[in-house]
């Protein structure tokens, strides 16, 4: 059995959880900033192949002028996030990716497709009022991240792969973080790096929902993490959902995975099984609605069992010509064929899947955290996005505040002299947490998951009431005493994954109640977070944010007021004589 | 034989090794039969004398179809290595493999 | 076990044999249409440079070629390398060259 | 619940797995319910959650997009998150086994290491000849080189193309199709600044020259790229130096 006595033990100087777009450019920019520095970076796959930066397909919103600005840019993060974003977080983001894009084409090599007249190509994602976002194909993600990876691998930076972070040890004191828990996955052994300064990218993702779109490697550990320290977490309430997964069953992992955006812009429709075309019922726009009236849309016609045979909608393209549907979303229409299905000449099963979190721990613009040594940025940081991430937003964001990261840790990191001593009951706590389900009887982790899943979409999902909050509560207290109760195997600890489900279980559980607990103090509708019994926005000036904060075993959901620090409700930075959007103006 | 190798061009692959093989093991012999001319005139015709048997026939007609299947392999090989990319990979292999019967063919036809 | 060199090699004997054999095919295909007998082929080639810089060239170049096309196929199907191999390599060029020399020499001289 | 969803589950696929670690292994047998949407990652996956749930396989995206999850699946190497069962399944019969020329970490797990190794070994990374100061290079897409790059560049490094490479399996110094492939995108991208290093880079011992044009990547590669195309492009470049330079 593994104790803390015969746990390996590493020192580094700056560490870095994950590499999405986030990690990867944190290690960068960090060489760069402090060369003679010991870089570590560790993450729960392979480097650069896990997580949600690589699943980019959209792109990449910059404003890059021509007639967008970084003011246009800052005014549709704002009002995409319905007034909730903290501004300047937000303002840094627009700003920052400006030079971020230049860094990733003329630095990393990513390799963004071009207009005739060799300039960066740049489309609309909804809620955007310019031809802001720059990609590559519909494969953005993977260009972004592979050029990346490249250039880490060929740095000494010394890399820690298959190592998952469990805990957030701080030191004896408790003034700053002493480093962090791993369990090296292909051994099964423990493993605590001691570090100077550390980033925490994990890149949250809401896989708790039934239905979801982020890669299986993704389950709130982070966020979990830094729940147990104390830290406080904002916008947890705030769930993205994409409003076309596709449905193939509960027998496929294709199942929750995203069919893009653009197939509904380019006229594609969707329908009931009535073969009723039900989106005009509820918006003008129909199908070009924004993600979360469309999900609704959906929501609205399942809950009226409407469905079809695996309890979704179906979108079709097929009256779009199948031939021109297969020439412009070559992509699409393969990954359907792979999972059976024909997207060009037939109807395909969808449903509403969880996409992205916007919540995440509360962070100053800089990345830093309360917790001194402890830096938070991408997916796993709140803030930049408030109710509502545009599409675009989510790769500029990992992107922007990974550099920011690796910088400021550079340069903080020249004040900080000495590792310090971790406080070895937590880091015992920590490793029997790890340990418990092996002293339990094992059983089917799986069918829990499944419940937690099911419960997390039924009442707090894409619609939301108070009396379904609190039912999904009362489940959630259930499944977590019942996962106490589940055992793990653990006769081989070595690429144990039946053992990680559960940890994973455990994030999820961990998390899951404070999204509920949150959506619970949210009594008004915004962006991504609808109750039906408060369907109101509530006034803007008048916004307020959550934060949940763990102490001890209770859970506490505060509200606080968001600063309008650049821009007020009503206001816009944009001039007198520009048009709100330029869409139109242009075509 | 392992299913990741039973495509149309590796098995091209495999038959132009084989030959290139077969082709290097064969020289040696045929040119020690050509010294011989100088050193052993009369044991040289009786060689030869003896590929009139059908069964060294067939054999020479093996041999000078390895040869061109090898030439005709050889030369698809540095076609798609020097020339600009084409997808008639899959015909040319073919296509090297009939010309090299044909040309075989002739050879043996004339030999009988 | 390939770099630029040796690939480069391989690659210009094989541009050069690709007339010779034609050629050396077409003789034979015509040769045999009248029955072959040693002296039939001695007659033609003896005291031909023509046809000792023909089948040299050859010689020289089919060596090369098979030596380093042996040279691939031990290394990768038979795990020979470094210095071994070299020596192999250079073992199967120098007798392919000396039996090939000792073969037109004794088809071209007088 | 469809009428033929009901049918098909009734049915059992026999799936053979191989388990083990670097010290050797065996396969072993199981019966897997069928499905209509059912993908070879969900037959492991459903494995390990409701049977045997020590098997180690290792998946992220689930939508091919990370190259994480390629596997031999009767004796072919595929990305198995978007492999359909139907398309592959003989005789109810499915047999898999880790990715073939990479060592095993434990069962379906291969280690990637050498693969990524052999990527940067080959230059197949970016060397800029602008800075975050500079603005974006003004490229006309309809160029050749352009183009050229742009074909070669999708690959999602899932290194089903390394496995189904013999010369991979004969000789471990050989780079690979996918690293070749990446630099032969990089050798026509006009914005990066070490062509001669690259072309040095391919041509040593493991290098270019040592693909016997099997084919074995372009037939296999799901993304549709053609590495072989790719390493005759480097083949005849690094041919081309070899005149210029006049060693
Ligand atoms: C299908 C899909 C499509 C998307 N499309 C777009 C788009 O078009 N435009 C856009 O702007 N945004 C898009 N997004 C959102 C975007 O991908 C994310 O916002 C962003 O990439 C997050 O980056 P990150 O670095 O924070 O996290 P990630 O890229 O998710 O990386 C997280 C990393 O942390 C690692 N990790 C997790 N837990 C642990 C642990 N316990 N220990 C160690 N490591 C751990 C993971 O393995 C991974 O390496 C999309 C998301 C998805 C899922
Ligand atoms: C006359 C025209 C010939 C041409 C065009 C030719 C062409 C080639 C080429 C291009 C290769 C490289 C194959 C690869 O890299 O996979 C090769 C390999 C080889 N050649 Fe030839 N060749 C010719 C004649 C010969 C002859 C006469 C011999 C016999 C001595 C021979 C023996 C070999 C051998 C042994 C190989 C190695 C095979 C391998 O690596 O798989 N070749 N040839
Ligand atoms: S070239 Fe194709 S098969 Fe090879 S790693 Fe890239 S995507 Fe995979
Ligand atoms: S399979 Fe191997 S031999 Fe060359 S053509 Fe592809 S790299
Ligand atoms: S799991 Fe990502 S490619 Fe298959």
């Amino acid at each position: 059995m593994t104790t803390r006595q015969n746990i390996d033990r590493h020192d580094t100087d700056i560490l870095i959880l994950g590499t999405g777009g986030a990690g990867l450019f944190a290690a960068l920019h960090a060489q760069r900033t402090a060369p003679d520095k010991k870089i570590t970076i560790a993450v729960k796959g392979l480097i650069g192949k896990c997580g949600c930066t690589r699943m980019v397909q959209g792109g990449y919103n910059v404003a890059l002028g021509q007639g967008d600005s970084v003011e246009r840019h800052f005014m549709d993060t704002i009002q995409g996030g319905k007034w909730l974003p903290n501004q300047d977080m937000a303002w840094k983001l627009c700003e920052t990716a400006v030079v971020r894009v230049r860094e990733l084409e003329n630095e990393i090599g990513c390799f963004f497709d071009r207009n005739e007249d060799g300039t960066l190509h740049q489309k609309a994602f909804a809620g955007q009022t310019f031809d802001r976002t720059v990609h590559k194909g519909d494969l953005t993600g993977i260009e972004i991240i592979n050029r990346l990876m490249e250039q880490v691998l060929s740095r000494p930076i010394e890399k820690l792969q298959e190592h998952r972070a469990i805990g957030l040890i701080p030191s004896k004191d408790g003034t700053a973080l002493a480093g962090v828990l791993f369990i090296d996955m292909r051994t099964g052994g423990f493993r605590f790096v001691r570090a100077k300064t550390v980033l925490m990218a994990t890149g949250g993702g809401p896989t708790m929902y039934k239905y979801h779109t982020p890669s299986g490697d993704k389950t709130m550990d982070g966020l979990a993490m830094a729940l147990r320290r104390g830290l406080p977490l904002r916008d947890m309430e705030m769930v993205q959902f994409h409003p076309t997964g596709l449905l193939g069953g509960a027998g496929t992992k294709m199942t929750g995975t995203v069919l893009e955006e653009g197939l509904r812009g380019a006229g594609g429709i969707l329908l009931n099984n009535h073969e009723h075309r039900f989106m005009f019922d509820v918006d003008e726009r129909g199908e070009r609605a924004t993600r979360d009236i469309v999900s609704r849309g959906i929501y609205a016609e399942m809950r009226k069992n409407n469905t079809s045979p695996n309890g979704g909608v179906y979108i079709s393209m097929s009256h779009l010509g199948p031939d021109n549907v297969r020439k412009k979303f070559p992509g699409m229409v393969k990954r359907c064929a792979d999972s059976g299905f024909d997207l060009a000449g037939d109807k395909v099963e969808v449903v509403p899947t969880a996409h992205y979190f916007m919540g995440g721990v509360v962070v100053d613009p800089d990345t830093r955290t309360d917790l001194r040594g402890l830096y938070v940025a991408g997916e796993d940081a709140g803030g930049a996005h408030g109710s509502n991430r545009l599409g675009g937003n989510g790769v500029a964001n990992s992107t922007v505040y990974g550099g920011v990261a690796g910088d400021v840790m550079g340069k903080d990191i020249q004040s900080f002299n000495a590792l310090h001593e971790p406080d070895e009951t937590i880091l015992d706590e920590e490793i029997s947490r790890a340990l418990h389900p092996l002293s339990r009887k094992p059983a089917n982790i799986q069918t829990l998951r499944n419940r937690l899943m099911d419960v997390m979409w039924d009442e707090v999902g894409v619609l939301r009431t108070e009396k379904g909050i609190l039912r999904g509560l009362a489940a959630l207290d259930d499944i977590t005493s019942e996962l106490s109760e589940l055992g793990v195997d653990g006769g081989n600890l070595a690429f144990n994954l039946t053992w990680h489900d559960w940890i994973n279980l455990q994030s999820l559980c961990e998390i899951s109640k404070v999204i509920a607990s949150a959506a619970l103090s949210r009594e008004n509708s915004r962006g991504a977070h609808f109750r039906e019994d408060f369907p109101e926005s509530g006034s803007m000036e008048s916004s307020y944010f959550t934060v949940a904060r763990q102490k001890g075993d209770e859970l506490n959901v505060a509200r606080e007021q968001v600063e309008f620090t650049i821009v007020k409700p009503g206001e816009t930075l944009l001039k007198d004589n520009e048009a709100e959007s330029m869409l139109e103006a242009i075509k | 034989m392992n299913r990741h190798r039973t495509h149309t061009l590796w098995i091209a692959f495999i038959l132009h090794r084989f030959s290139g093989v077969a082709l290097v093991l064969f020289l040696p012999l045929h040119f020690y039969l050509l010294s011989m001319v100088l050193t052993d005139p009369e044991t040289v015709d009786q060689l030869l004398h003896w590929t009139k048997h059908p069964l060294v026939k067939v054999a020479e007609f093996g041999l000078v179809f390895l040869l061109s299947v090898h030439i005709f392999g050889g030369l698809r090989l540095m076609a798609l290595e020097f020339l600009p990319w084409a997808s008639w990979q899959k015909t040319m292999a073919a296509f090297s493999v009939a010309v090299s019967f044909l040309i075989s063919c002739t050879f043996y036809l004339s030999a009988v | 076990m390939l770099d630029l060199r040796l690939y480069m090699a391989q690659r210009l004997t094989a541009l050069i044999m690709v007339p010779l054999t034609f050629g050396h095919i077409a003789v034979m295909i015509y040769a045999i249409e009248g029955g072959l007998s040693a002296a039939e082929i001695l007659s033609r080639t003896k005291g031909s440079l023509a046809w000792a810089l023909f089948y040299g060239t050859f010689v020289v170049a089919v060596s090369i070629h098979g030596a380093i096309g042996l040279r691939v196929i031990m290394f990768e199907t038979f795990d020979l390398k470094g210095r071994p191999l070299s020596i192999f390599s250079w073992a199967v060029f120098l007798s392919l060259l000396y039996l090939g020399a000792r073969a037109v020499y004794a088809v071209t001289t007088t | 619940m469809s009428a033929a969803g009901e049918k098909t589950k009734l049915k059992n696929i026999n799936v053979s797995v191989w388990r083990g670690d670097s010290a050797g292994g065996t396969f072993q047998n199981y019966a897997v319910p069928a499905q209509e949407s059912q993908t070879i990652l969900d037959v492991v996956a459903w494995i390990q959650q409701n049977q045997d749930p020590t098997l180690s396989y290792r998946y992220a995206c689930r939508v091919g997009m990370c190259g994480s999850c390629a596997m031999m699946v009767n004796g072919q190497p595929r990305w198995t998150c978007r492999t359909h069962v139907q398309k592959v399944i003989k005789k109810n019969k499915l047999v898999i086994a880790p990715l073939r020329n990479l060592p095993v970490i434990k069962d379906l797990a291969t280690n990637m290491d050498e693969f990524f190794d052999k990527w940067v070994r080959a230059e197949g990374v970016f060397h800029p000849t602008r800075t975050r100061d500079d603005e974006i290079e003004k490229i006309n897409p309809e160029t050749s080189k352009r183009a050229r790059a742009n074909a070669a560049i999708e690959c999602i490094n899932c290194a089903v193309c390394y496995a189904s490479c013999d010369v991979v399996s004969s000789n471990k110094d050989y780079l690979g199709p996918a690293a070749l492939n990446r630099a032969w995108s990089l050798v026509n991208d006009v914005r990066d600044g070490a062509l001669d290093q690259r072309l040095d880079a391919v041509s040593k011992s493991g290098g270019c020259h040592n693909c016997h044009s099997q084919h074995g990547c372009v037939k296999f590669c799901p993304n549709e790229l053609n590495p072989t195309a790719a390493i005759a492009g480097l083949k005849l470049e690094t041919a081309k130096t070899m005149f210029r330079r006049r060693r």
